[in-house]
């Protein structure tokens, strides 16, 4: 039997485009004895086109999902950078008295304010619970990349330093990898632009990767379905003045736990990436 | 049978924009007991002092109620008005109708007018029932104690002692030259600060009338103006400053080198030590957390590790037997009439700033770090050099305000001297080295001061530094460079420059301790930690508590002509009361009415100050006295006397309660 | 309860740190409601309980003290009496029927003359809803 | 060209009065150091850096600021507000105006950020959840684009990381519901 129950809320890229997220999420915290319970008729958290357009918007969007959790009785865990920010945003709006009531208007439910919401990066960071290696990441220099939402602001994440964080350091690190010191951790890769303003996010995914590269990451460790889509899917349309191509690896964290619990490639969907991580994972002896 | 007139001040519009003078004046004269009212434009003027002094003795007044300014601004002047006159000068009360009622009441004027008749009608309630008060004669010490061996007070010391008084100098470190010390040239001048310190430094160690005490902290004050009482903590330094000559000997021999205080980690020193080789006692002190002896004598307590080197070479080189092994920290009283406090500043710790490295960056480096490293006797000998790697550097980028104008941070102030101090470092920086290129970016380039703005002027035009009006926001590492992300906000652009050195305009923080200290002497302090002054402007170096003055940035920050000159205003203001023969106390005091006291001395248990004792009368019943010496008039004892036989003078039940009754009915 | 209920609130502040606050707050020019009226005391702890029982029965509508932050006692500990006796005093308020809310004990020091007005401008809003107290 | 806030103060402070209250935040406490800008990935793109948004603000350039790109390129990445020294929530700031721009129904500059918005938004009335595949494609379609930016579609279906066919969720009307009752709540609040 599990020893730490969870509601799940995998939001809606980790069912489409950030499927291999969604797969090595599930199969580590299998490994690791979490058991995971997805919630039923959750719905999306409304990303930031919701809360650009009403403020109420997307705020109401996010309650719902938290009503559902609320519920289940059990704390909520959320995989993706940007609907823990959501619901994080969500949960600092009702401490607010007159933003309570409109939430609970829209909703025509009473929600309450001890709903706890979790980082999946804050469950495995090997502090809530230990992580038995089998396959250290000997030799494997990772750049821990935690873009915006998990960090910032900090009087609603309250996950980590807003500037250095090391959360994600520590954890790779305990699994027998090197995590690089570099200076971009927190700086934003384009976010919800790909589509509209691809050009921006090409723009600044490059710098970021190729501060990466310059240290001499094997790879980037992201916990973030938007970020890994920028800095992955996008990579091949990034050249340096050159012409030279970055080919650096974007990996979910939970990926490289699950290589070092001795999960292979395979059952970790690695090869969903477009970035192909086997090549330089196999150099390494690690796949 | 009181006869009480009432004074209404406008305070120019201060006062009457807001509230209906007239109002108040008719209002004023239905109240009880009161026989003659009057408005004046100022009251605290010549002519409106001259009013208070002829009404009284024209209309026979025997209470005089004003309501004016708060009572902390001109209690005193009016006291002295009505003491002109030839009535007590405790048969006074002030109304607060300016800084409690028109001042924050402006956005209504009628409910300011009923709130001023309000207040009047209180004063002259509680001021019917005020009695004659006569101050007392005491003698006084004519001693000074200085806190804080900086310049500010090195100065407050020596003017006090060239005045004939008796000065103790209190230094917490090895030394006395505070952060003026660490500099290497000061603005607008450019004078080498060592040359222009280091001979005050001596002087105080010479004056005849000067006890320096180093390596040294207060721990307990009590007493009152005259009569201070001051428990101070002389640490250890292991070595008898009696027979050491300053030779020099140990700390050249000393095999346990450890990272320099005095030159922020850029270079080392021993563990036997003068931080400087100017310091002020020129002899040195053991660091005992780090000698290997200690630590030898140490580990054979609790045996862990390998066994240290026993070392004692300091002991066997030194030519007089100085080291004293055996040497405790000593607790020193003294009797002082005086204080002045000192206690400076230490630069802002801008590790707080994760967006510029958060300290990880060896490459980016302080003001003073940077004046450490162009000093001729600093870590690199005047060389400046990248901590990383040791190469000079080219393009050095200055940033201001860091720790300072920042709320995010919890500083709101302005730091005062780091505009100046970044121009003077250009300047330097292009002497030392003319390939050198600097860039300020600065918010407000700030350059108030005699000579200041001209300075400036010459960092831009003649040491070629490029002023950039922006706040910086991120710091990143390229290679060997440090990117630098500012906004060129007279362009509107954004703009990047590749450093080799980065250097942090930080800005003022007071003194570790000095709330600790504030406590300790009962003096305020302000959110930022800075001493609270009596008044701002008119009362800049004294506090609320008599005989502690303040100098210096202890009290805001400020540069070194402005903390000169500071130091010498409190070393006027010390000078003044010592050169009293004896000091008038404050009559305002508890009294023990023993007829009603039951001899249960809760009230000796409460008095801070132990003012209180013991008496038997006459029926042989023990009953408590009020020593009104040592008395401050707190009025603890008065609360907690449950047959009410303590009442305090000046705020006696019967007044305060006739003010709340005055209210209500 | 009338429309336009103005609470008599008394306040009891001492010389050294609050009285200094609402000074602070004078000289900032920040406005707050009229209601208070302050008397001086030399320290919180010269503050008799009886003062407070006193203003009620007189009729006031609130009663405020204020006085040093802990630590910061001009007369080094006056604060820390006046802390221990006030803290029972809230409970005897409420024994004799005046509602908790109507008492309020505060540290401000010299320097918090915005704090000072905030606090006040709450303590009078919150009066104004329980209306009166002595109804009708 | 005038500004006017020389001739005019009271037209300079409405729109300055507008976004206090929309944000909550204080214009006037911002004192121009430029932090935001210097820390903004997205300044480069934008008409009028964060610092000149403020500074517009201030001042009631009313014409500037509500026909400029920068807070439809603005990526809410929220550094601005981290570091402010002032301690504005300048994308709040951004945020709200983002928000006036649309209760406005102004034409924006960046449209195709507003297009995809309008089409997320749609996606999740309808179906409670997004299914990137078809936002991609509506996408195009409504920002007339026909084919820009798809090319990272097949490879994404080969990789089976797009849904073609969408997932209604449990309760979808519930949703719908939801975003009628923004609507009538916003609406109250504007007539008063």
């Amino acid at each position: 039997m599990a020893e730490l129950v969870y509601s799940y809320y995998p939001g809606c890229a980790l069912h489409s485009s950030s499927k291999e997220y969604d797969i090595s999420t599930r199969l580590v915290c299998e490994a690791l004895g979490i058991e995971l319970r997805e919630l039923e008729g959750w719905i999306c958290c409304g990303a930031s086109s919701a809360h650009t357009t009403s403020d109420l918007l997307g705020l109401a969007l996010p309650a719902q999902t938290l009503k559902i959790a609320e519920e289940s009785d059990l704390p909520l865990v959320v995989p993706c950078a940007m609907c823990f920010s959501r619901l994080k945003f969500t949960i600092a709006g009702l401490k607010d008295n007159a933003t309570r009531n409109d939430i609970n208007k829209a909703l025509d439910e009473e929600l309450g304010q001890e709903i706890e919401v979790e980082s999946l990066l804050k469950v495995l960071d090997g502090k809530t619970i230990s992580i038995p290696v089998t396959k250290p990441l000997t030799g494997l220099k990772v750049a821990c990349y935690y873009g915006c939402l998990l960090v910032r602001p900090l009087e609603v994440t309250s996950l980590d330093d807003i500037e250095n964080p090391t959360m994600m350091d520590g954890l790779v690190q305990n699994l027998g990898a090197e995590s690089i010191d570099w200076d971009f951790k927190t700086e934003c890769c384009g976010a919800g632009l790909p589509i509209a303003r691809p050009d921006m996010v090409l723009d600044l995914s490059y710098q970021i990767l190729s501060q990466a590269k310059s240290l001499g990451a094997d790879c980037v460790a992201v916990a973030c379905p938007m970020c890994h889509s920028n800095l992955d899917m996008q990579q091949k349309k990034m050249k340096s003045e050159d012409g030279q191509r970055l080919n650096l690896p974007i990996l979910y964290f939970t990926q490289l736990i699950g290589l070092a619990l001795g999960l292979s490639a395979k059952e970790l969907a690695l090869r969903k990436h477009f970035i192909n991580p086997l090549p330089m994972l196999r150099d390494k002896g690690l796949a | 049978m009181s006869r009480i007139g009432v004074f209404v001040c406008h305070c120019g519009r201060n006062i009457a924009g807001t509230v209906d003078i007239s109002t108040v004046v008719e209002a004023a004269k239905k109240l009880p007991n009161v026989v003659y009212v009057e408005d004046n434009k100022y009251t605290c003027s010549e002519v409106g002092q001259d009013v208070i002094k002829k009404t009284i003795e024209e209309n026979q007044l025997n209470r005089v109620v004003i309501g004016a300014c708060s009572p902390r601004m001109h209690e005193n002047t009016f006291r002295k008005a009505v003491a002109s006159a030839g009535l007590n000068p405790y048969l006074l009360e002030i109304a607060n109708i300016r800084e409690h009622c028109s001042w924050v009441h402006s956005d209504d004027k009628e409910k300011a007018t009923a709130k001023a008749i309000d207040l009047v009608k209180m004063a002259v309630a509680k001021v019917a029932r005020h009695q004659e008060l006569f101050p007392k004669q005491v003698g006084l010490t004519k001693r000074a104690l200085v806190i804080g061996g900086g310049i500010s007070g090195i100065q407050a010391a020596l003017d006090i002692a060239d005045a004939g008084h008796e000065v103790f100098l209190v230094e917490r470190e090895p030394t006395i030259g505070g952060r003026m010390a660490q500099l290497d040239k000061t603005f607008p001048t450019l004078d080498c600060s060592a040359c222009i310190l280091t001979p005050k430094m001596v002087d105080v160690a010479q004056h005849p009338n000067i006890t320096l005490l180093t390596y040294a902290q207060v721990l307990k004050v009590s007493g009152f103006k005259g009569n201070f009482e001051v428990e101070i903590l002389q640490k250890t330094r292991l070595v008898d400053h009696d027979k050491c000559t300053g030779c020099g000997s140990c700390w050249q021999k000393c095999p346990q080198k450890v990272a320099s205080e005095f030159d922020f980690g850029l270079g080392n020193r021993k563990t036997i030590y003068i931080p400087f080789p100017q310091a002020i006692p020129n002899k040195p002190v053991i660091d005992t957390s780090n000698c290997r002896y200690i630590k030898y004598q140490g580990w054979e307590k609790d045996s862990k590790g390998k066994k240290p080197p026993e070392c004692r070479i300091c002991e066997k080189v030194c030519p007089t037997d100085a080291v004293d092994w055996g040497q405790k920290d000593e607790i020193i009283n003294e009797k002082f009439g005086a204080i002045v406090v000192a206690t400076g500043f230490k630069t802002f710790d801008h590790t707080t700033y994760g967006e510029y490295g958060g300290g990880r960056y060896p490459d980016v480096i302080t003001g003073l770090q940077l004046e450490r490293l162009m000093s001729a006797s600093g870590p690199t000998e005047g060389e400046v050099i990248r901590p990383s790697d040791g190469t000079h550097p080219k393009t050095v980028v200055f940033i201001s305000c860091v720790g300072s104008r920042d709320d995010h941070i919890g500083r709101s102030y302005c730091s005062k001297v780091c505009c100046m101090y970044m121009a003077k470092h250009t300047i330097m920086l292009k002497e030392h080295d003319p390939d050198i290129q600097s860039y300020v970016f600065y918010i407000d380039n700030r350059t108030g001061g005699k000579g200041y703005e001209e300075f400036s002027r010459r960092a831009q035009e003649e040491a070629g530094a490029l002023y950039l009006r922006g706040r910086i926001s991120k710091i990143y590492r390229d290679g060997p460079k440090m990117m630098v992300c500012g906004d060129d906000a007279l362009m509107g652009r954004p703009v990047q420059i590749a450093a080799d050195l980065v250097v942090l305009a930080t800005g003022m923080d007071p003194s570790d301790g000095v709330v600790e200290l504030a406590q300790t002497l009962n003096i305020s302090y302000d959110t930022n930690r800075f001493l609270i002054e009596a008044h701002p402007k008119l009362r800049p170096v004294e506090t609320q508590t008599s005989g502690i003055f303040l100098a210096g940035v202890a009290v805001g920050p400020r540069d070194i002509p402005d903390c000169v000159a500071h130091g010498s205003a409190a070393a006027v203001k010390v000078v003044g009361l010592l050169s009293q023969d004896t000091l008038t106390t404050d009559p305002m005091t508890s009294i023990v009415d023993p007829a009603k006291c039951v001899g249960c001395f809760m009230c000796e248990d409460v008095c801070p100050f132990s003012a209180i004792y013991r008496e038997t009368t006459r029926d042989g019943r023990p009953v408590a006295i009020i020593n009104e010496t040592l008395c401050t008039g707190c009025g603890l004892c008065v609360a907690s006397c449950r047959p009410g036989a303590i009442d305090l003078h000046g705020y006696t039940n019967q007044q305060l309660l006739a003010e709340v009754v005055s209210l209500c009915r | 309860m009338p429309v336009d209920f103005q609470p008599k609130i008394i306040g009891f502040l001492c010389n050294w740190c609050s009285y200094a606050g609402a000074d602070m707050a004078g000289t900032s020019r920040i406005t707050y409601p009229s209601n208070i009226r302050i008397i001086r005391v030399p320290c919180s702890g010269r503050i008799d309980p009886l003062f407070i029982a006193k203003c009620f029965t007189e009729g006031a509508d609130g009663v405020f003290i204020a006085g040093c932050h802990p630590g910061d006692c001009h007369y080094i500990e006056g604060n820390y009496y006046a802390r221990r006796r006030f803290a029972l005093m809230g409970d005897l308020i409420e024994y004799l029927g005046i509602e908790k809310e109507r008492y309020q004990v505060r540290w401000v020091s010299a320097s918090e003359g915005k704090k000072f007005s905030q606090i006040i401008s709450a303590f009078t809003d919150k009066l104004a809803a329980l209306g009166p107290r002595i109804k009708g | 060209m005038t500004v006017d806030m020389i001739t005019n103060p009271t037209t300079s402070n409405q729109l300055r009065k507008l976004i206090e209250a929309r944000s909550g935040q204080k214009m006037l406490a911002c004192y121009q150091c430029g932090k935001c800008t210097a820390g903004c990935r997205a300044a480069y793109a934008m008409d009028l850096a964060p610092r000149q948004i403020m500074r517009s603000i201030q001042i009631g350039l009313e014409d500037e600021v509500l026909t400029c790109n920068s807070y439809w390129v603005c990526l809410q990445c929220q550094v601005c507000s981290a570091r402010c020294p002032r301690e504005i929530d300048i994308a709040k700031v951004m945020e709200s105006l983002r928000q006036l721009a649309i209760a406005e129904k102004s034409k924006p500059p960046e449209k195709e950020v507003a297009v995809f918005n309008r089409i997320f938004l749609k996606m999740i009335k309808r179906y409670g959840r997004v299914y990137e595949a078809g936002l991609a494609a509506f996408y195009n379609l409504f920002s007339k684009h026909f084919f820009a930016n798809l090319s990272l579609v097949p490879s994404m279906l080969f990789k089976r990381k797009l849904s073609i066919l969408p997932v209604k969720v449990k309760g979808a009307k519930k949703i719908a519901r939801i975003f009628d009752r923004v609507k009538e709540i916003e609406n109250e609040k504007v007539s008063g």
